[in-house]
């Protein structure tokens, strides 16, 4: 129910300007970026530790980013930092269009999954003394970047709801304020996969999910084994969730690589509970043969 | 121009987002939610506690709308806390319902557990990620209905007529800029648009909040003429780690943690901060008792003070606080096992915000607001641990309801400026608040703007020149400006207050708006621009704080969590009232309105909060 | 766009059977290489010594399962790889073709071979 | 505005170092399962001179065998079916969902044990060939 009308005119208007002024731009940002470095240099030079970051640059539609490159930032180090603290620093104090998505700073809310040092982890849930410096910093591999550090999600996103990723069931209990009962057991057992926090470092470390765009992926398949194993969905619900992970492009994809296991930064064990709806479909169908 | 247009616009799709527009699906509507973080990334998800509802036997609604009213130190409005105590079971229940992994007792029914300031355990909780939780289980529902979200679209303007009194206005939609194509898009709402954009901690530099939480909802109300209620009330919590300000909770006080100063001092007793309860003591006072070390130079580093935990032995700690050993570390890079926790107070939570009824509905009609963007008000002067929660699930569903047709029946609170019971006259600003050329550029000036469809149009032409404008300009980054105002925020507004400090705040603020008038963007991209985000962001944090900072001014008492050196008492013949304050077109006026303590079966009497 | 699950084909079956066929290659192909390598060395291998063999009744059998099911495991395992690379469509269906056809082939000449061995017919 | 950029090289490059060892684990097995499948089809095309008669069979395997290369090839489809074998049993465990903390252990164990017997394989293999 959306009305979406183009103004024409006005793009191509806004494109023309764009270029001509593009030139005093730049020079206006060059010599705001010195005159922020000044401003730094003085909080560098009593700082006793310098971190390199070698951080990933693109933009697509800005002259000289549109060719990638990676730019060198010096930060000056202090106990306890992190990656994303350091990103913050680079960003506020040398170059404002420096972009990277973060929100939560405490490994909730999942935006600022990176590549640091080859490897998928969150900024804010990664010490600087624990890397090796100088520390290099990438957007997520297999997926698109969309600028500098940000990747498009839209692909593990709709993998992620490709699962019917709620809870469904035919037998709510029928009186008022009564709940359903779940074992304690039970709610250990999916203790785990609910603590996914929609990151996709998982699905950006896979090798298969990089060769096959269509697979499910670690995160989706730990979603849907979060209700699979959920006894108060029941029996009839469990049936079509395995039927659901079982698509050509489920579980079966998955080769036991463990690398979403490794850098999950909730501790999901992501493999076991993959292989553990491989063993539940086969079972399954063994009760059909 | 791009229009999109849906019975019931969401702003906003944290735990009041969702829920709203579930609601609102509820109700039949087509609802959209318009957000600038992907619904999985608000900062719901932060919350660890647990959510407050009378579901058993030996509990009721009663009681517990009789703690929130005395956490609330007087300051709540009873029709509206009732209606949180009355409406939270159903709520919670339902979450049930749609598979929120609860932590269980043997029986298999719902957890509860004790919780500061509640008179029966009627806590429920789900680990030590409740809000992760919540916040999952109704996106979740969302993607069930199939409700559109609008992800990444950062709403920056609301759409309103453009009548002289603000209970005139009506609110037809809002004003979103796309940061992925960089396109400013209109939304246009034939039934309702509901602000839930969550909580403002970005004001102060060290906060529990996420760095997205900058107060955008409050702020573009404010402007658009809805008075902001109670600012002044701000809860501050005393064990934050000092580089990110994540939360260390109170279990490790709980347990026997102790709080050391840097010569080592166990100050809370040493300097007679609370010779009773110690380490124990309630919130605000650890909170005040770490600065004043901090201030009398006995902090580390000038800025934190230590929570040890090493002597309660390595099997305690893992069994019972292993979570805590994992943050420090990854966090601050501290092993707690091994060393002492730096520790200092940070902002936690906003009771004020956005003056709504208890149906979330403000006095523009067809603008709503729920959460912890809006002020209904059912935390008072304090918000009790547990309550947030509920108050997302019942009043995001009220508002969601209503915006959508259902019938609420009248609503108990008076909202807007007819409102008012008592102007404040005689308060003494060293500057001038408010807009710095006083004209309104929020609304169209000449009162001619009444059609949707204008009014719409109008609002998304007046920010796509406002975007071409900061894109344009090369001038101060807005960080520097967000930088000094948050620093004066914090060492003027937080647990301390006093009158001078208070004043100087204010004077910072005015620079600070001076400043922003030059303020540009660096970026030219339309791609995904960040900085300009960021510079939208912080004028609404200029406005959020001064609206704290008056309010703290004017409120000659204390209360809850709002301190001030000069009067050390909760003066109730006085100041049982809301402070409320108008932007009244970019020269904001303070004024009060009665707080109300008659219930649907008893009045709440005042009486001294004590535990 | 996520494909979402269409017809309900047990995808597990092959799955299984790529696990069983592996649990009984790991204990025929060690017997395999131990008999033909290091008890009969490879270099001294003839005709009439393979005869011997093969015309017992369990060995040969043993040898033809061997076969069959060290092809569908192989021949599986190269689908699989290939689909695991997002191979898809209709080059997806030539290829399973192809390898079935291959792999019928294989088992076809090695099950006369194996006769041949026997020196029977 | 999808003017997205393959990052190609850059993105490959300081990727395959940094693999885990699980990945290491599925590109070995993978490897060596391809040479083994293309072994089983070129060893039935050796057998098939059986078919032709005796004498043809035990010529043409003696006289692959004389060929030192020939050895050689053989030493390196034992590693290849050794390491196939130890991994193959570490992925049924996995699949059995056993032991699965240690599966770098065990990957790592996989190869050491490949690399003993394929050392202490070669006499054997060799024996005769010089
Ligand atoms: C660390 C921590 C622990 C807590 N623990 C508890 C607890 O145990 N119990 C309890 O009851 N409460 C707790 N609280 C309080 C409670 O979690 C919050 O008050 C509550 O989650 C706020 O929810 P919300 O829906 O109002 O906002 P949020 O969840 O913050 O959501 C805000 C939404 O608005 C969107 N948004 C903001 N601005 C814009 C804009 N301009 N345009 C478009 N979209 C926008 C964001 O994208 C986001 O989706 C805690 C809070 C914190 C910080
Ligand atoms: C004649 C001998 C064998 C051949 C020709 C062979 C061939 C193959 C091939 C081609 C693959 C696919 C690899 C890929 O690209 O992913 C494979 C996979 C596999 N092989 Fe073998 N193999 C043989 C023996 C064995 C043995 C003895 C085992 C012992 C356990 C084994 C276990 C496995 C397993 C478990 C897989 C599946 C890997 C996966 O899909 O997760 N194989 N094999
Ligand atoms: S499973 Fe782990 S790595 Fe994957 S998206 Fe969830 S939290 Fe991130
Ligand atoms: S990395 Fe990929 S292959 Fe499986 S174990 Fe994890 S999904
Ligand atoms: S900033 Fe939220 S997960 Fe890192």
């Amino acid at each position: 129910m959306s009305t979406q009308i183009q103004e024409q005119e006005t793009e191509t208007e806004t494109e023309t300007e764009q270029t001509s002024e593009h030139q005093t731009r730049r020079l206006a940002e060059k010599r705001e970026r010195a005159d922020m470095r000044e401003r730094a240099e003085a909080d560098l030079s009593d700082a006793d530790e310098i971190v390199r970051l070698k951080i990933f640059r693109y933009d697509p539609e800005v002259e000289g980013k549109k060719d990638p490159r990676f730019d060198t930032f010096e930060v000056p180090f202090g106990k306890g930092m992190t990656v994303l603290d350091a990103l913050i620093y680079a960003r506020d104090h040398f170059d404002s269009s420096l972009t990277f998505r973060h929100s939560c700073r405490q490994a909730i809310c999942g935006s600022d999954a990176l590549f640091v040092n080859g490897r998928q982890q969150l900024g804010c849930k990664t010490q600087l003394s624990d890397l090796e410096w100088p520390v290099r910093i990438e957007p997520l591999p297999h997926a698109e970047v969309v600028k500098d550090l940000v990747v498009d999600m839209e692909h593990f996103y709709d993998q992620m709801e490709a699962v019917e990723p709620y809870f469904q069931t035919n037998e709510l209990p029928k009186g008022e304020l009564e709940e359903q009962r779940q074992t304690r057991e039970n709610r250990e057992k999916v203790k785990m996969s609910t603590r996914c926090i929609w990151c996709s470092a998982c699905m950006s470390s896979c090798n298969i999910a990089a060769g096959d765009n269509k697979y499910l992926g670690p995160a989706a398949i730990n979603k849907a084994y979060r209700f699979a194993m959920d006894e108060r969905e029941g029996e009839d619900m469990k049936e079509h969730r395995l039927n659901i992970i079982e698509q050509e492009h489920g579980v079966w994809r998955c080769q036991t690589q463990f690398s979403c296991t490794v850098v999950c930064p909730k501790d999901i064990p992501l493999t076991e509970h993959i292989q553990e709806l491989k063993r539940e479909a086969v079972k399954s169908n063994l009760k059909f043969w | 121009m791009r229009i999109h247009e849906h019975d019931v616009i969401v702003v906003g799709a944290g735990g009041a987002g969702l829920r709203a527009a579930i609601a609102a699906h509820e109700e039949g509507a087509d609802v959209a939610m318009v957000t600038k973080l992907h619904p999985v990334r608000s900062h719901t998800g932060a919350a660890e506690g647990g959510i407050n509802a009378a579901l058993r036997d030996g509990d009721d609604w009663e009681l517990h709308a009789y703690d929130t009213m005395k956490g609330s130190d007087y300051l709540g409005d009873a029709p509206v806390i009732e209606t949180l105590a009355q409406d939270a079971p159903e709520e919670v229940i339902q979450l049930e319902h749609w598979g929120m992994p609860f932590s269980r007792e043997d029986d298999g029914r719902v957890s509860q557990r004790p919780f500061g300031g509640l008179s029966f355990p009627r806590t429920t909780y789900a680990g030590a990620e409740t809000g992760h939780h919540l916040l999952h289980t109704m996106y979740e529902q969302v993607v069930k209905r199939g409700i559109k979200v609008y992800d990444e679209f950062y709403v920056s303007r609301l759409a309103v007529t453009d009548h002289d009194d603000p209970e005139d206005r009506e609110c037809h939609g809002c004003v979103a800029y796309d940061i992925k194509s960089g396109d400013v898009v209109g939304f246009r709402a034939t039934g309702g648009v509901i602000l839930a954009t969550g909580g403002d901690g970005q004001v102060f530099d060290h906060t529990t909040n996420a760095v997205a939480n900058t107060g955008d909802g409050p702020a573009m109300a404010y402007r658009v003429g809805v008075p902001a209620e109670d600012m002044e009330f701000v809860q501050f919590h005393p064990t934050t780690l000092p580089s990110t300000g994540v939360l260390i909770s109170e279990g490790v006080r709980g347990e026997g943690g102790i709080l050391y100063n840097s010569k080592g001092e166990r100050f809370m007793f040493e300097y007679g901060y609370a010779n009773n309860a110690g380490e124990l003591a309630s919130r605000d006072v650890v909170s005040r008792a770490e600065l004043t070390e901090v201030n009398n130079g006995r902090g580390i580093n000038d800025e934190y003070v230590y929570l040890d935990m090493r002597h309660l032995g390595d099997e305690r700690i893992y069994d019972r606080l292993e979570n805590i050993i994992h943050l420090a570390e990854d966090f601050e890079g501290v092993n707690p096992v091994e060393e002492p926790m730096p520790v200092k107070p940070g902002q936690h939570y906003h009771m004020g915000g956005i003056e709504t009824d208890e149906n979330g509905e403000t006095c523009i009609s067809g603008l709503y607001a729920a959460g912890e963007c809006a002020c209904a008000s059912v935390h008072g002067s304090n918000r009790l641990g547990g309550n947030a929660l509920p108050e997302l699930i019942v009043f995001g569903a009220r508002a969601g309801h209503h915006a959508a047709g259902r019938d609420l029946g009248e609503a108990k609170v008076q909202t807007g400026p007819s409102a008012e019971t008592e102007a404040e006259e005689n308060l003494d600003t060293p500057v001038e608040p408010g807009a710095i050329d006083a004209a309104n550029e929020d609304v169209a000036a000449d009162g001619a703007l009444v059609e949707p469809e204008e009014v719409v149009e109008y609002a998304v032409e007046a920010e796509r020149h406002r975007i071409e404008d900061l894109l344009a300009h090369d001038g101060t980054n807005h960080a520097e400006i967000r930088e000094d105002l948050q620093k004066a925020m914090t060492e003027n507004v937080n647990v301390f207050r006093e009158k001078e400090g208070l004043k100087k705040a204010l004077e910072v603020i005015r620079e600070c708006r001076e400043r922003y008038q030059d303020v540009g963007v660096s970026d030219p991209s339309r791609t995904y621009n960040t900085d300009l985000i960021h510079t939208i962001e912080t004028r609404n944090l200029i406005d959020i704080a001064e609206t704290i900072t008056l309010g703290a001014l004017a409120r000659e008492e204390f209360r809850g969590a709002h301190w001030r050196r000069e009067h050390q008492e909760r003066r109730d013949d006085e100041w049982l009232k809301h402070t409320m304050i108008a932007w009244n077109d970019g020269s904001p006026r303070l004024y009060y309105k009665p707080v109300i303590l008659e219930g649907e079966n008893k009045t709440y009497e005042p009486k001294i909060r004590s535990y | 766009m996520a494909e979402h699950y269409s017809s309900f084909e047990p995808k597990g079956t092959r799955w299984l059977l790529q696990r069983l066929t592996a649990a009984f290659l790991v204990v025929v192909l060690a017997y395999h290489f131990m008999l033909l390598h290091f008890i009969n060395h490879a270099a001294d291998i003839t005709f009439a010594g393979t005869q011997v063999r093969m015309s017992q009744l369990g060995y040969f059998l043993t040898m033809v399962l061997f076969l069959i099911a060290g092809t569908f495991h192989g021949v599986n395992g190269v689908y699989n790889a290939l689909v695991n690379q997002g191979l898809d469509g209709t080059q997806k269906t030539v290829v399973k073709w192809l390898l079935i056809v291959a792999g019928t082939l294989l088992i076809v000449q090695g099950i006369r071979v194996a006769v041949a061995m026997t020196g029977l017919f | 505005m999808s003017q997205s950029y393959d990052r190609g090289l850059i993105e490959d490059f300081g990727r395959w170092q940094e693999f885990s060892a699980g990945m290491w684990a599925w590109i070995f097995h993978k490897f060596t399962g391809w040479v083994l499948i293309g072994y089983l089809f070129t060893h039935i095309a050796v057998l098939s001179t059986a078919t032709v008669d005796g004498a043809t069979y035990t010529q043409t395997l003696q006289g692959l065998e004389s060929l030192l290369l020939v050895r050689f090839l053989e030493v390196g489809l034992l590693a290849v079916a050794a390491f196939h074998i130890l991994n193959g049993i570490r992925l049924l465990f996995v699949d059995l969902g056993v032991g699965l903390e240690a599966q770098d252990k065990a990957f790592y164990a996989a190869l050491i044990t490949t690399a003993a017997i394929t050392v202490a394989s070669i006499p054997t293999f060799l024996m005769g060939a010089f």
